[in-house]
């Protein structure tokens, strides 16, 4: 029983949680003190830097490590998921920097609530006992309810927040719930341990309740089918720099708590989960396609579209092998990549009556905003899995896992899916491309222009700049779990 | 022995059947009493099973605090109790059954339990004799378990901050009392000497 | 030339991308930055097709192995950049580059809205189909193969006609729901052999049983890239609708990936499968043949009838290849360098009327003989070129296919000489009611003759056409070799038929 | 120190107090404020599973565990009723089917 | 000889194709006349010199002294001349070159072809005169020889396949020279797709003959053709004697060229081109590129008896059929045409009989007077204001009396008019116009043929003879004698064609008359004249001539007599009592009509074929690639795409308790289906 509190350098592995905990606690002094008008731009700023010093300190933090009596764990995957979380964050903030004050975000409250949810999802992603998994899931749920329900004045936001955060209660329950059964039917909260007691004998019915009920919990967190529902209506209902926040960082944190607890936790009893993450997988491709193709809000599509993109990313984690998790971890990065690109995109598009929401306000912005046209088109394309867009590359990844794993039915579903689904992003694209434009748009701040561009830039050149070292950096990941 | 059964009985039967009262009536108030209710029972099923410490708080925290935000609130909002819409039970059979079947499933693993071997020997955190369980608690909650005590602050403190941001509101009219302002305010601010020309006027 | 040599594929896969550059960085939309645009894009496509034939003059065609060879990591130890050319893919790599120019020129006047975007489009094209043939990795070919549905999406998509949005989606859906479950294939293979690289493809051999599945998954996508009948239904809409440049690259180039994946992959990686499914294969290409010329014979449209055509002319090489003979093969090859000029140039001369008229109705026409006896006499050419008249390159890949067949199954080569008849029926009653009879509507008394800018897109492909019908022997020599080393590598394949027979069953 | 109650009994009292907070979630259609307290029957639910596992397997980490959840359940709590209250503010209704605007 | 000499008699016809098609509008129309015309006439001249030296002079005969005797023969390679140019189609066992090929079969060829063809330009000159578009017309007929001249100096198969499709879309485009006439087009059409239902026939041939003889060569694939016997080919259902099914099948390929029975629609059809045309073309030369495709494979139809006896049966009932429509026709050159078909059917009936050589003959000297009546007929129609409808001529032989003579002339040699004196004594020769001898030489060798096909034959050669002189003297008549029926504007009009037309026929009015005079020995003579004059180049049958020659007497004199009928009857019927035909056509108002309209031959065809075709067609596109690929399946997908996404677009119905319902089934789900997978249920 003794503390890892005995020196501050023995917590170095959680250096950047600490920094991000008290860099929240300095903001939100600052924040409470400073002028309402000027100061928030300026926390913004902070929070945007301290998110990306933080990714700079896990990216090239040394130290790897078991800290808090094995509650939190560092390691390769650890860290790789991090930094997609923190860019993930930093990119939604950098996106809300100028349209904040159109969707009445312009608080200092929303960095602070930012950066507590992101040190949330690096605590998940840190998670290494089922107290401190929920623990972190619950710090970055209610800091996400909160946001959610930030634009109080707004019917469909507050509506979002109370789907939002009554769901995930829910989930929060089911989970606690599988959580329980998994203690008591182990004896163990910390995931290795349950993983060595798992394994000494045959699994108990207990445990077999319990892990659905714990994947049940995380599956809402992902929003894998059936456990989405709250995401299209969330998506829609929260202000768009929202929206690129949850659609971005949090789905990665929660996959990487989904990747961990498999793979750690219940690595002996693979085939059980197995065919839950397959049944989510398949359920998620098929239905997201489906629906998505009957939406005609833009953030509804989205919010289809990232369901049907977990369930790809889930055909990978399918395979229960290195090279399905490796897979995994460079979709969520290209997946992170485009939704950002997408919302800086799609925020990039305001007219004089506010920003563009139904999927027909995008006609014919090939001719009026060519730039902004060009990547969504790409994103889209990517999105699709057109090659040699980043997209095809990360369905290549995770499609190859499943093949390697022989999950043919699995595999063949899913591109099959992913046919259906290239349906409504074409129709994205044909409006912009093929219709004749009908509204006009005033400038785009340059922060996002950039965005755009750097998302662009990324997905067009993954191939030949990023694919060879991300997979070398995701394999190093991959390989830390195993 | 039987009496520790019998009161286990007592307490998770009134439990239960201040759940059911809980989802099942019609005003809010009730509900919120039969919450406290099934808190209380919860408490002590708690008590029975030898977690004094946390059927305390039970009570103390979530009866005393969390329950009255509930009634609070409920008292506040003021809703209308009376309607009751179309189609309540259209989905309620699906859901009787898919939850009948769950509670069956849940009630199954109940049964099925036993305590392996290695399960019981592996124990991380043994009940020592002789400790009680509030200290054996304040043992381990500001040492080993210090990440996660911390961690829950920081969910308090979100919890603040969201309760803040959401419902606070400065009302433009209302005035509010700047001691800063008050205490700041210097001879400068308040009186401005003007040295008037005569038959000028100002 | 050291440089050069080693890596030829890359200038010439690489340099349309250069164009594209260059393209992008013209400021402004006025009259003369679209001109600029244009010069750079016609520059870029002649550059690489000068290039291409640099490449050409370099092949030493009696070598059957890869020639030009690059062989890089690249992603993980899984793709790799890989390029290299063998007798049967060099020539798809010059057909492409000779088409481009053309088509950039075609697109001179007709084009002029968004012209910066179409002219990337093209290039992207032309980067990602030149691509497609000079690569060596299983996994860069889909790429390759795959990513030209983006540019051509948008090419049918913004430039197209009246139905353009049904039939841009139409070819996405077709092709890209064929080929995924290609790449599912792909990533069998790797998984089977360990590499994407297709010379050791070339030498592993897979089990019958993966063949099976192998084969039908490679089958999904080339069915539809060629097309065969019945999914060419998304055909006739995408040329008709396409702009006429579209419409050339699609029947000439993008047309060809088909036969040329079958030739590449189907035939030497699957032989035992290819081999269980060559009758299946010869009734689709019969019926293709007999079914689509009948239908061909009563279309009203210009572009559909010839896209029908085109069905009925890919009927040919799908059959040729699965002759898996020597003679079918390079009857194949050919038919599909032929109908690349062939179709390419009636989709162009589709389109000097079209930018004249605006219409493609058969019935708007007739008579233009009068106004127009240079485009009549190019017309006409290609016409009998499309007839198979001897003496035209038509003539040669389709005799050679049939006597290739012939050697396996007379049933087959009997239902396909149909084609003989009927192309004549409706190519002949095409010529006749556009060209023939009396110059009657008002609307084409006035009509131009062709401008010198199209007499340099037609003239050439004249040349090409009757140059190849009389000596076909650069086009075979260049093959031969290469042809022999496949069959041969067929032939040794076969060994276990009748074990997939029993799969099968 | 091994509880004389069966861990079976513990278990399902949870069981059926879990059961009934989801119901209370799905069946309920009067006001929202309902779902909220049947989030934390299936916490209480929860809780008891944990103090009758850490009962039985003499072992506190149950205890802790339980612990941490009552705490985050308080947060959640003030939480969702904020949200509530603000969502009752633009509205003017806590009404489940009131809960609406979004779907497809 | 020389090769130069060769290549400039084929390529200077393409020369001038060149030069008048393409540069046409800049040189005027005059240059291309003459530039076509006077490379014409070169080239006619140095094939004469060919065939002149070749048969003359060059060339020892010791070769084809030992080939044929009655049917069983070794191989023994034609003497002949082979000009390399470069090579063709050589891939893969396939070794294709073009080539010049001369031997006696084709110098007979060539003279005919180049004498006809530059008769023809020279003709046109004045025909043609008033023609907008003469410089194509003379490029047509330039490229027209041109691609005769390939065919016939083939050396393989392809290449006779590359001349046989090009005179296929020469005759085409002059068909259809005058395209404003929807008539022109539609025979133009016509005439190609029929002509390619033959080529059907002839590629498939070709293919086989490349899987059994191995080669397309010519002489290579006849040296393999021996080993053939007995050796099967399956084709289809069944396995098949090979060398029938090869035979068969090319000759499909000659019936569409030379018009013949089933296939002959197109070529009265195809009068809807310019008179000159018809002249050259569907009389001469191309027509016949059938009969000399037969020749020229004689080794190959040799070896089968059974395609051998199928050609003297088409043959044969072709030139009945034709005869008879002839007798009823009113356009004068649809006579003509018939009568072409006719005529042709004879040369088929000499070459399924073995007489290759007789077969030969009657094309060389057909080709003078059929070439004579049809640019004839283009000088009465041309007099006549362009009318070609008999029935508004009449008595017009004062106004054109050289035309008239000519005319006269051309029919005395079609019917084969001629004094058989030979009969009366062995040392006189018989005399009379060429087709007397051609003719005569065919009926013969069916009767000495001794077969039953032969006497067949025979007997629809004697009355097709009948009819055939019926209808050329009707033809006559009606056009040059009796009462004018014409306008009387059109009438008074009528002149005399000028020179430029007019020399033409003098040339060929010469062949008509001492062509088979001349060549009536080396072509059907005794046998070893024949197959010195061969050469090898057809199969000789020694035997079968020598039978000929010994027919009894009646067999002799049964065309004269035929003849003589005809021409009575038709004096008779259009000189004496004008009103008879038309008293019979009423009586047998049936037959009449049955005649008339070519035995319903179009009429059954569009409704077997042609209708069929579209309807299937439409019916393939509407309700094939619309309806059920387009409507149903992938309209069917989409339609269940869109279902599907409604169902799940309602499933989100926007209700918390739906989604956590949703949520619930979802973990009941899990929770059921991983209890009873994990088997602890059961």
């Amino acid at each position: 029983m003794v503390s890892d509190l005995t020196s501050f350098v023995a917590l170095a592995p959680a250096y950047p949680e600490l920094l991000l905990a008290v860099g929240a606690i300095i903001l939100l002094m600052m924040g409470v003190f400073s002028d309402a008008k000027s100061g928030n731009t300026t926390i913004v700023g902070v929070a945007i830097g301290l998110l990306a010093v933080t990714a700079v300190l896990v990216a090239f933090q040394s130290e790897d490590g078991v800290l808090f009596n094995g509650a939190f764990i560092q390691d390769g995957f650890a860290r790789y998921m991090k930094v997609l979380v923190l860019i993930g964050s930093a990119a939604a903030l950098v996106l809300s920097v100028s349209t904040a004050s159109d969707h009445n975000l312009n608080k200092f409250e929303y960095p602070v609530l930012v950066i507590l949810a992101s040190l949330g999802m690096l605590m998940m992603i840190s998670a290494n006992d089922l107290m401190s998994l929920y623990i972190g899931l619950e710090l970055q749920s209610l800091s996400l309810y909160v946001i959610a329900a930030f634009k109080r004045d707004s019917g469909r936001a507050t509506e979002a927040g109370l789907k939002y955060f009554v769901l995930g209660a829910l989930s929060s329950g089911m989970l606690l719930y599988g959580a329980s059964m998994v203690y008591g039917f182990t004896g163990q909260t910390q995931i290795d341990e349950i993983a060595k007691v798992i394994s000494l004998g045959d699994p108990s019915l207990g445990l077999i309740v319990g892990l659905v009920f714990l994947l049940a919990g995380l599956a809402f967190k992902i929003s894998a089918v059936p456990f989405h529902m709250w995401t299209p209506d969330v998506y829609e209902g929260v202000p768009t720099p929202v929206t690129a926040f949850f659609a971005s960082a949090p789905k990665v944190a929660a996959m990487a708590l989904f990747i961990r607890i498999v793979f750690d936790t219940f690595e002996p009893i693979a085939k059980d989960w197995q065919q839950i993450v397959i049944f989510l997988s398949l359920a998620s491709m098929v239905l997201a396609a489906f629906a998505a193709i009957g939406q005609k809000k833009l953030k509804r599509l989205i919010a289809y579209s990232s369901i049907g993109h977990v369930g790809f990313a889930l055909v990978g984690l399918s395979a229960g092998s290195q090279t399905g998790v490796e897979g995994v971890a460079i979709y969520m990065a290209i997946y992170l990549v485009m939704t950002i690109g997408l919302f800086a995109c799609i925020l990039a598009l305001r007219t004089d009556q506010g920003y563009v929401e139904d999927i027909s306000d995008l006609a014919g912005i090939a001719q009026t905003r060519p730039f902004v046209a060009a990547g969504i088109a790409l994103i889209m394309f990517s999105l699709i899995g057109l090659p040699p867009l980043a997209g095809f590359f990360a369905k290549w990844e995770v499609f190859l896992a499943a093949i390697e794993a022989q999950l043919f039915v699995l595999a063949v579903v899913g591109v099959l899916a992913s046919a259906v689904s290239a349906f409504y992003y074409l129709r994205v694209i044909r409006t912009m491309y093929f219709d004749e434009p009908n509204h006009q748009f005033i400038n785009t701040p340059n922060e996002l222009n950039v965005v755009i561009a750097l998302s662009g830039f990324l997905i067009v050149a993954y191939a030949v700049v990023v694919a060879g070292p991300l997979k070398d950096i995701a394999g190093v990941a991959a390989g830390s779990l195993f | 022995m039987t009496l520790e059964i019998a009161f286990f009985y007592l307490f998770a039967a009134t439990a239960i059947v201040s759940a059911v009262m809980v989802i099942s009536s019609r005003n809010p108030v009730h509900s919120v009493m039969f919450l406290i209710l099934a808190f209380v029972n919860g408490a002590g099923i708690f008590m029975l099973a030898g977690a004094e410490f946390l059927a305390l708080l039970l009570i103390v925290v979530y009866v005393g605090a969390v329950m009255v935000l509930f009634l609070f609130v409920v008292m506040m909002l003021d809703v209308d109790f009376a309607q009751l819409r179309q189609g309540f039970l259209q989905y309620a059979p699906i859901g009787a059954m898919v939850g009948g079947i769950l509670l069956v499933e849940l009630i199954m693993v109940a049964g099925s339990f036993l305590i392996t071997p290695e399960v019981a020997g592996s124990s991380v955190l043994p009940l020592v004799e002789g400790v009680s369980n509030t200290e054996a608690l304040g043992l381990v909650l500001y040492t080993r378990y210090v990440y996660l005590f911390e961690a829950a602050g920081l969910i308090l403190l979100v919890a603040m901050i969201g309760a803040i941001v959401l419902t606070l509101r400065h009302k433009p009219h209302a005035k509010r009392q700047d001691i800063a302002a008050q205490v700041g305010r210097k001879r400068e601010d308040a009186v401005e000497v003007v040295s008037v020309e005569s038959g000028k006027g100002i | 030339m050291n440089i050069i040599n080693n890596n030829i594929l890359t200038i010439l896969t690489f340099l349309p991308l250069v164009g594209v550059f260059f393209v992008l960085i013209v400021p402004g939309s006025d009259a003369l930055a679209k001109n600029n645009m244009r010069y750079i894009a016609l520059a870029t496509t002649t550059v690489t097709f000068v290039f291409s034939l640099v490449m050409w003059s370099m092949f030493d065609a009696t070598n059957v192995d890869f020639q030009f060879v690059q062989n890089h990591q690249w992603i993980g130890d899984v793709i790799g950049y890989r390029m290299g050319v063998d007798g049967i893919s060099i020539l798809f790599i010059v057909l492409t580059a000779m088409l481009m120019p053309l088509c950039v020129l075609a697109s001179w006047d007709s084009i002029d809205k968004r012209v910066k975007e179409y002219l990337i489009a093209f290039l992207l094209l032309e980067f990602l189909m030149i691509g497609v043939f000079a690569t060596l990795d299983l996994a860069l070919f889909y790429i390759f193969f795959e990513g030209g549905l983006i540019p051509m999406f948008l090419i049918i998509g913004i430039w197209g006609g009246k139905n353009r949005i049904q039939a841009s989606y139409k070819f996405f859906f077709y092709t890209f729901a064929g080929s995924v479950l290609m790449l599912l294939a792909i990533m069998a293979m790797y998984w089977q052999a360990g590499t994407l690289d297709i010379q050791q493809l070339l030498k592993f051999k897979f089990s019958p049983e993966a063949q099976f599945w192998l084969w039908i998954a490679f089958f999904a996508s080339f069915a539809v890239k060629m097309p065969m009948w019945p999914f060419h239904r998304w055909l006739p809409e995408a040329h008709v609708e396409a702009p006429t440049a579209g419409s050339v690259i699609l029947a000439a180039i993008l047309l060809k990936m088909g036969g040329y994946g079958f030739l590449r992959f189907s035939l030497p990686m699957f032989p035992d499968a290819s081999a269980y499914f060559a009758d299946f294969v010869f009734v689709l290409s019969v019926v293709a043949i007999i079914a689509t010329s009948l239908v061909a014979l009563v279309q009203d449209d210009i572009k559909k009838l010839i896209a029908y055509s085109s069905v009925a002319h890919m009927g040919y090489v799908t059959m040729g290849i699965f002759a898996g003979n020597a003679l079918g093969i390079q009857g194949a090859i050919f038919q599909m360098i032929s109908h690349g000029i062939v179709s390419g140039a009636l989709f162009l001369s589709v389109g000097v009327i079209y930018d004249r008229m605006h219409t493609r109705e058969i019935s708007a026409y007739g008579g233009l003989v009068e106004r127009m006896p240079k485009y009549a006499f190019a017309f006409m050419i290609f016409t009998m070129a499309n007839v198979g008249l001897p003496g035209t390159s038509g003539f040669v890949g389709e005799f050679l296919v049939l006597v290739g067949v012939f050697q396996v199954n007379t049933w087959v080569a009997f239902g396909a000489t149909f084609g003989v008849i009927f192309s004549a029926c409706y190519a002949l009653w095409l010529y006749r009611r556009v060209i023939f009879g009396a110059l009657e509507k008002d609307t084409l008394k006035s009509i131009l003759d062709m401008s010198p800018r199209e007499m340099v897109i037609i003239v050439p492909l004249i040349v090409l056409t009757i140059f190849f019908g009389f000596y076909p022997a650069p086009i075979l020599d260049a093959t031969a070799a290469s042809v022999e080393a496949l069959v041969s590598h067929y032939q040794a394949g076969l060994t276990q038929v009748g074990a997939l027979v029993e799969v099968a069953h | 120190m091994i509880p004389v109650i069966p861990l079976g009994h513990f278990l399902t009292v949870a069981a059926v107090l879990f059961t009934l907070g989801v119901f209370g979630i799905f069946l309920n259609r009067k006001n929202v404020i309902i779902i909220l307290m049947s989030v934390e029957l299936i916490l209480l639910a929860v809780n008891i599973n944990f103090i009758g596992f850490s009962a039985h397997l003499q072992d506190l980490a149950g205890q802790v565990f339980a612990l941490l959840i009552l705490t985050v359940a308080a947060a959640e709590a003030a939480i969702g009723l904020a949200i509530l209250v603000v969502f009752f503010r633009n509205k003017g209704s806590i009404a489940v089917d009131d809960v609406n605007v979004m779907k497809g | 000889m020389n090769q130069t000499l060769l290549q400039l008699i084929v390529f200077l016809p393409l020369l001038g194709a060149l030069i008048a098609g393409l540069l046409g509008r800049s040189i005027g129309h005059r240059s291309s006349e003459i530039v076509t015309s006077s490379l014409l006439v070169l080239s006619a001249l140095f094939s004469w010199i060919v065939f002149l030296q070749w048969t003359m002079g060059g060339g020892d005969a010791g070769h084809g002294a030992e080939a044929g005797h009655g049917g069983e023969h070794a191989f023994v390679a034609a003497e002949s001349v082979k000009v390399e140019l470069f090579r063709w189609i050589s891939t893969a066992g396939l070794d294709l070159h073009w080539m010049i090929r001369v031997d006696t079969l084709t110098a007979v060829m060539l003279v005919v072809v180049t004498t006809v063809s530059s008769l023809v330009h020279i003709y046109s000159i004045g025909y043609m005169h008033e023609d907008p578009h003469r410089s194509r017309f003379f490029a047509y007929l330039s490229l027209f020889t041109f691609a005769m001249l390939m065919l016939v100096t083939a050396n393989n198969f392809l290449q006779m396949f590359f001349g046989w499709e090009g005179v296929g879309v020469a005759s085409y485009l002059l068909i259809g020279f005058w395209y404003k006439k929807p008539s022109a087009n539609a025979a133009a059409m016509k005439a190609f797709i029929v002509n390619r239902v033959g080529d059907f026939g002839f590629a498939l041939g070709i293919f086989a003959a490349f899987l059994m003889l191995g080669s397309l060569d010519f002489d290579t694939a006849f040296s393999h053709v021996a080993g053939m016997e007995g050796k099967t080919i399956s084709f289809l259902w069944a396995n098949w004697d090979a060398m029938t099914v090869i035979c068969l099948l090319l000759f499909l390929g000659a019936m569409g060229k030379s018009a013949q029975f089933l296939l002959h629609t197109w070529l009265p059809d195809a009068m809807e081109g310019p008179t000159p045309v018809s002249a050259l073309i569907h009389a001469a030369t191309m027509v016949t590129a059938g009969v000399f495709m037969v020749a020229r494979l004689s080794p190959m139809f040799e070896a089968s008896e059974t395609a051998m006896t199928v050609v003297v049966y088409v043959g044969a009932i072709t030139a009945f059929f034709a005869a008879t429509v002839g007798l009823v026709q009113n356009d004068i050159k649809r006579v003509i045409a018939y009568s072409t078909c006719s005529q042709l059917g004879y040369m088929f009936v000499a070459l399924g009989l073995g007489a290759y050589s007789a077969g030969i003959f009657h094309l060389f000297t057909h080709a003078f007077f059929k070439a004579l009546l049809f640019l004839g007929a283009g000088s009465v129609i041309h007099a006549m204001h362009h009318e070609q409808d008999m029935r508004k001529m009449g008595g017009i032989k004062d106004k054109v009396p050289l035309t008239y003579w000519m005319m006269m002339i051309g029919t005395l040699a079609l019917t084969g008019v001629g004094l058989p004196l030979n009969l009366l004594f062995d040392a006189l020769p018989n005399l009379g116009f060429a087709g007397f001898y051609s003719k005569d030489s065919i009926i013969e060798a069916a009767y000495g043929a001794h077969t039953a096909a032969g006497g067949f034959a025979f007997w629809a050669l004697v009355v097709a003879a009948l009819f055939t002189s019926f209808y050329s003297w009707r033809l006559v008549h009606l056009t040059f004698h009796g009462e004018t029926r014409a306008s009387k504007e059109t009438f008074d009009h009528a002149h005399e064609s000028p020179m430029v037309m007019l020399v033409p026929l003098f040339v060929l009015a010469a062949g008509a008359v001492f062509a088979g005079y001349i060549w009536y020995d080396s072509f059907f003579g005794h046998a070893e004249h024949v197959e010195h004059f061969f050469k090898g180049a057809v199969v000789v049958d020694a035997q079968l001539i020598d039978d000929a020659h010994h027919v009894p007497v009646w067999v002799k004199l049964s065309a004269t007599f035929a003849m003589i009928i005809g021409f009575l009857a038709a004096w008779y019927f259009y000189i004496v009592k004008p009103d008879v035909p038309k008293t019979l056509a009423k009586e047998h108002s049936g037959l009449y009509a049955f005649l008339l309209n070519k035995w319903y031959f179009d009429e059954l065809y569009d409704f077997l074929f042609v209708r069929p075709a579209k309807w299937i067609g439409t019916a393939l596109w509407r309700g094939f690639d619309d309806w059920l690929i387009d409507g149903m399946i992938v309209g069917g997908i989409a339609q269940r795409v869109r279902d599907i996404t409604t169902q799940v677009v309602r499933l989100q119905s926007g209700y918390l308790y739906h989604y956590a319902l949703a949520m619930l089934i979802g973990v009941a789900a899990l929770i059921t289906w991983a209890i009873a997978a994990g088997g602890l249920l059961g």
